[in-house]
């Protein structure tokens, strides 16, 4: 992709490209927050017209699977920033393995979202496809649970989706600081992809308690 | 060739007369401003003509009184179309209470209209002149839209829940009424005629013309068997739900401690979506009819429910407050 | 160009057009300018299929029953008008065009701050555009351009979901543009100019990407559920399987209509351009003109349930969405009078550039004006879905926004080509623009009046003498359109060398050569002059009096 | 952004011990039926912990503390415009019974 904190031709200082990134990155995270927006007001208003299906619904997901997913992916964002922090700190050894670490455990995370699916399969909660909230279901109670079980997978999914290419960018990331391509002066995809992790782990941090915890008790 | 192009449609409700002087309104001001922008662009335009090619300009660079001004007055001007506007809106969106009521529903491409009677037409809507009449609109598959241009009135048929629109005649005649909201292929033939009559006139037609094999009040009754709704909905107050006895456009307490008028809307609700109001003292135990009804059945069985807001309460009413006094 | 000093003219040695050649020089460019002519073919592209509909449209209305088509293939016309029209013509026509060639020379910078990005985003709108290509073809698209549910979602036979999948796609070509735009002006400006000396045009693009970034994502997720909801059966927005077709219109206009935004800002900001170039002195209230830019696009996104008054909203909710519709003209209205207050005391020529921008003026004032009736609740009543509403937003897109991207396209041509075109045919084409469209959509107005409703492939026989009139305007119209079509490439290879800075105008991109060379300046500039000033600007040939013209505008 | 900011790794830490916290916080408070003292007490309470973890991971975890002005605008903005959509929208469902 580049080299090693080449100055491209458009900017004027190494100061410059660097901010330029750095803004940019944000400002596609902007975007993406809208992106996800538009689900969440799905949800929003799906929730509010039918609370106690969604709570039916909610409860057949397992809230281990989904917290121990939690505490994965919020560990994969500290070792994420342990990775920024080697990269500034020029610990390259380190940065290798924190980065390692944060594709490991997003590849956990990953592994136990699969598990989670092939329950729904099991269950013939997948929306569209033979869906049967339970066995002799109205088909009213079917079509709004259906509803909730849309919004998990495509809240959820797309989550994943961004998660399979957050590893992949990873699986490159690594293979660059195996070369020890990243210094303290050049660290800029490091950092940008981080911020690109850490946003994915933040959209995490609303599914769990939207699509898990509702009136567990 | 003027007199075929006529500048506004014929005026012939309550809301007519009111939505052409705001048209009126906002046109004289609308034509004051682009006049005088106009005017002021082709005088500049020949009074500053280059008259030599190194010439410049006078550098002016602004005028802060001048942008106060014109950000203030066009923003007073606009509060008063705002403010004119929102009245004449609060009035359409709010109906009359003792209306005419009258089911429209929306279906590609044809519009089923039923009287209160029962009587039924088809891409025709008759009404009295002089009464305020109110349409509940619904749809059995897309989006559609019933409108009058000669009554400057108009509302989506959403599917899925009610809209109402009311207007009040105001001059016998045929108008035309149109679907406005695109739904497909023959969108364009979704249309028909308002008849509007003199009362009496309507009254001899609504009954010269009725029709007893199609009565709503039969089917909805018949509906009401079949579905079962006969075995939790007893006339005593004695089954698992509330009777339906009086309920029609009284008011509801609910589990919540909320009432709410029995309406269409609210009949409606119960049936698709019963979970969403229970009533006070019931278990939520009835099950959703939504996809296992046309809009035209729900009408029957609101009809015959409307049929039943004669019959007594019963005692054990639960939700059913029909008067103030009784808990 | 009777303005130019008679020196001779001569084309720069090597510019950004001879720098590289081959197919692949253009294919795997990131120069910005060689992108934004790659913009210029496939936006005309799009521009010419959409005009062809809408040439048939047009032709179908001119009796009751409809001349041409079935209701089918007429429902598939407007259909596909809009789509092509809106999503790949209007929206990326001036930023990813015009703007795209001049952001960064305007700013004094070498390129857009991701230049690979940039390239991506055309071939992302190729590929978008492949797939509409391919619904088009492949039976069609019946939705309408606004793709209502359950409509789309459930009930219409046509090729709904390519077509749905290619504006989905579309969207990221326009997210990436818009990204590329704000980087670009917060981190790529050359040393001296500050955000109050950034040309207005800059700033409408600025503003431009605020909504382009913040809106597009929502109508592309909006898209993605309901093409879901197509293939799988799934309920979001189907009433039958518990979902609200509400919703979707909330979603989709919360994008939508700050793009009618997307389309007239950069059209703005064009004119903003070029008043100040042929009044020849500095633009009249500058910090409004560019606060308005930012306004509307920031107050526009509180708007767009205007679009549903009718829908069985609330009345609360109608209430405030018209009331900040009402205050969303303003900035709108503060630009109108500031571009007229600019031509006091100016020293006006008729150059072509000029004509456009007077007649958007002209247009825009009608378009927006009318804007003012269907913002109030009453009459919208009446007018919603009417031909009232095609008429208003046909004045602000093509009265405004084509207006504004044709007499842009003429006034950066001598810039983007080196050579001028044929002045007298292009005043000729630029009137005869400005009586046809006004001929084709004045009638609209009042047969929206009168109650015609809009999509309808058939009318009532007491429409008709107005339909008549508006399908002949759209011949000429048509006649209007080619023209340029036809001088513009003639001028490419014959016109007259242009020089640098024909008009002469002050903007940055006026200080290199004419085409400019791939890294657009030989060196950095700095810049040390306020915008649009030009008596502090002898470089430019012109006769300035300096002081005493001040005590002249005073007298 | 012209000193680069290096945030040690104690914080990081110490921010991941309060996300885990609060984790376990959402988890347990779901268990209980707090809708009993207010309807909807269970939601605000689930969402005020996401909102607390979500913030503090782009405070700390995204260097949004230490970032220029223009980049926490940027994240004001995205909330910004999230919530115009979430409210404005709900505005109109929420108020439907009134008229």
């Amino acid at each position: 992709m580049h080299r090693t904190g080449e100055l491209y031709e458009q900017y004027r200082t190494m100061e410059q490209q660097r901010e330029t990134a750095s803004l940019g990155m944000w400002i596609f995270l902007s975007t993406e927050v809208l992106f996800f927006g538009g689900l969440f007001m799905t949800y929003t208003l799906n929730r509010s017209t039918y609370p106690d299906i969604f709570s039916e619904a909610s409860k057949t997901i397992k809230l281990s699977w989904g917290a121990i997913n939690t505490v994965v992916l919020i560990g994969s964002s500290l070792t994420m920033a342990m990775a920024v922090w080697a990269s500034q700190a020029g610990r390259k050894k380190a940065l290798t393995w924190f980065l390692i670490a944060t594709l490991v455990l997003g590849t956990v995370f990953l592994g136990i979202k699969s598990i989670e699916y092939h329950d729904k399969y099991v269950e013939h909660h997948i929306p569209g496809w033979n869906f049967q909230f339970e066995p002799g279901a109205d088909a009213a109670t079917n079509a709004h649970t259906q509803l909730f079980f849309s919004l998990y997978f495509g809240m959820t999914g797309l989550h994943a989706l961004h998660m399979i290419i957050g590893a992949g960018l990873l699986i490159w990331l690594v293979k660059e600081s195996v070369k020890g391509r990243f210094t303290p002066e050049y660290n800029t995809p490091v950092e940008n992809i981080g911020l690109y992790w850490h946003f994915v782990d933040i959209v995490w941090i609303f599914l769990f308690p939207l699509l898990y915890l509702i009136d567990r008790h | 060739m003027q007199s075929e192009i006529p500048l506004y449609p014929e005026q012939a409700s309550n809301f007519a007369a009111n939505v052409d002087a705001l048209m009126v309104y906002i046109t004289l001001i609308c034509v004051f401003f682009a006049v005088a922008v106009t005017a002021a662009i082709i005088f500049f335009f020949f009074k500053y003509r280059r008259k030599d090619p190194a010439e410049v300009g006078v550098p002016i660079h602004g005028d802060m009184r001048l942008e106060t001004a014109w950000i203030a007055v066009p923003l007073f001007l606009a509060l008063t179309m705002f403010g004119w506007g929102a009245v004449v809106y609060v009035d359409y969106r709010r109906a009359p209470l003792d209306t005419l009521d009258i089911y429209v529903i929306g279906k590609q491409w044809m519009w089923k209209v039923q009287q209160p009677t029962g009587l039924r037409e088809i891409n025709e809507l008759h009404v009295p002149v002089g009464r305020d009449v109110k349409l509940i609109l619904a749809s059995e598959d897309v989006i559609h839209d019933f409108s009058v241009p000669a009554f400057r009135v108009k509302m989506d048929v959403v599917p899925g829940h009610y809209n109402t629109m009311w207007f009040r005649p105001t001059k016998a005649g045929r108008y035309h009424f149109f679907c406005q909201q695109y739904c497909g292929t023959n969108h364009a033939i979704m249309g028909g005629w308002v008849t509007v009559m003199e009362p009496t006139e309507y009254s001899a037609w609504l009954s010269g013309s009725s029709d007893a094999s199609a009565n709503p009040i039969v089917a909805g009754e018949k509906l009401f068997v079949e579905k079962a709704c006969t075995t939790c909905h007893l006339s005593n107050g004695t089954g698992r739900a509330p009777s339906l006895n009086g309920l029609y456009g009284g008011n509801v307490l609910l589990a919540d401690g909320s009432t709410v008028t029995a309406d269409d809307a609210y009949v409606r609700e119960s049936i698709l979506n019963p979970q969403a109001k229970i009533v006070a003292g019931y278990q939520p135990l009835m099950p959703s009819f939504q996809g296992q009804l046309t809009e035209e059945q729900i009408i029957d069985l609101t009809s015959y429910i409307k049929s039943l807001q004669s019959q007594p309460a019963p005692a054990k009413g639960g939700g059913v407050a029909p008067s103030m006094g009784k808990k | 160009m009777s303005t130019t000093p008679a020196a001779v003219n001569q084309m720069p040695r090597e510019h950004y057009l001879n720098a590289t050649y081959g197919i692949r020089s253009w294919l795997l460019t990131t120069d910005h300018k060689r992108i934004a002519l790659l913009y210029l073919a496939s936006v005309t592209f799009f521009f010419f299929i959409g005009g062809a509909f809408a040439t048939m449209i047009r032709i179908h209305l001119l009796t009751p029953k409809g001349l041409l088509v079935t209701p089918e293939t007429y429902n598939k016309l407007f259909t596909m008008h809009g789509v092509a029209m809106i999503f790949f013509f209007l929206i990326p026509s001036i930023p990813a065009v015009l703007g795209n060639f001049l952001l960064p020379i305007m700013i004094g910078a070498k390129d857009l701050a991701f230049p690979k990005i940039n390239l991506l985003s055309w071939y992302i709108y190729l590929v978008g555009g492949c797939f509409v290509l391919y619904s088009f073809s492949t039976g069609g698209l019946d939705t309408g351009w606004t793709f209502y549910t359950p409509l789309s979602s459930v009930y219409s036979n046509s090729a709904v979901t390519p077509a749905v999948l290619g504006v989905f796609i579309n969207g990221f070509s326009s997210i990436l543009t818009g990204l590329n735009f704000i980087v670009t002006v917060h981190t790529m400006r050359a040393p001296g100019m500050t955000w109050f000396r950034l040309p207005l045009f800059v700033w409408a693009q600025y503003a431009t990407s605020i909504i382009f970034i913040l809106g597009t994502p929502v109508i592309a997720i909006t898209l993605l559920l309901a093409g879901m909801e197509r293939m799988f059966h799934l309920g979001f927005f189907n009433p039958q399987l518990g979902g609200d077709p509400i919703l979707f219109q909330h979603l989709f206009w919360f994008y939508s209509h700050p793009a009618v935004y997307i389309m007239i800002l950069p059209a703005m900001g064009v004119i903003s351009e070029i008043i100040p170039t042929f009044a020849r002195k500095p633009i009249f209230g500058y910090s409004f003109i560019a606060g308005s830019s930012i306004a509307i696009a920031v107050i526009g996104f509180f708007v767009w349930a205007h679009h549903m008054f009718l829908t069985g909203e609330s009345t609360y909710a109608a209430l405030t969405f018209s009331l900040l519709s009402y205050l969303v003209a303003i900035p709108s209205a503060v630009k109108v009078f500031n571009w007229a207050s600019t031509l006091y005391k100016g020293s006006i020529s008729y150059d072509t550039p000029m004509l456009y921008a007077l007649g958007f003026i002209g247009l825009f004032l009608i378009g927006g004006l009318t804007g003012l009736f269907l913002a109030c609740l009453g009459l919208d009543i009446h007018l919603h879905d009417t031909y009232f509403v095609i008429a208003h937003f046909h004045y602000i897109m093509v009265g405004g926004a084509v207006m504004g991207y044709v007499g842009g396209l003429h006034y950066w041509w001598p810039k983007i080509t080196g050579k001028l075109y044929p002045e007298f045919l292009a005043r000729v084409a630029a009137v005869t623009l400005f009586l046809g469209f006004n001929l084709t959509f004045f009638p609209q107005f009042i047969l929206g009046y009168l109650g015609m409703p809009r999509r309808y492939a058939s009318y009532p026989p007491e429409f008709q003498v107005l339909n008549v009139m508006s399908t002949a305007g759209a011949s000429i119209l048509a006649l209007g359109y080619l023209l340029p079509m036809i001088y513009l490439t003639w001028s490419m290879r014959y016109g007259a060398v242009a020089g640098p800075n024909p008009w002469p105008a002050t903007g940055l991109e006026w200080q290199t050569a004419s085409p400019p060379l791939t890294e657009n300046f030989d060196v950095t500039p700095e810049v040390t002059w306020e915008p649009y000033d030009f008596d502090n600007r002898p470089d430019l040939g012109l006769d300035v009096k300096g002081a005493p013209s001040l005590a002249h505008g005073t007298d | 952004m012209s000193e680069h900011h290096i945030v040690s790794p104690k914080i990081y830490f110490t921010i991941f011990g309060i996300l885990m916290i609060c984790t376990f916080l959402t988890v347990a408070a779901a268990e209980v039926d707090l809708n009993r003292y207010f309807s909807g007490l269970n939601i605000i309470v689930a969402l005020t912990i996401a909102v607390f973890k979500a913030s503090l991971v782009v405070l700390f975890f995204m260097h949004g503390k230490y970032s220029p002005k223009r980049t926490q605008l940027v994240i004001i903005a995205s909330v910004f415009w999230l919530a115009i959509m979430l409210f404005m929208t709900m505005s109109d469902y929420v108020t439907r019974p009134w008229s």
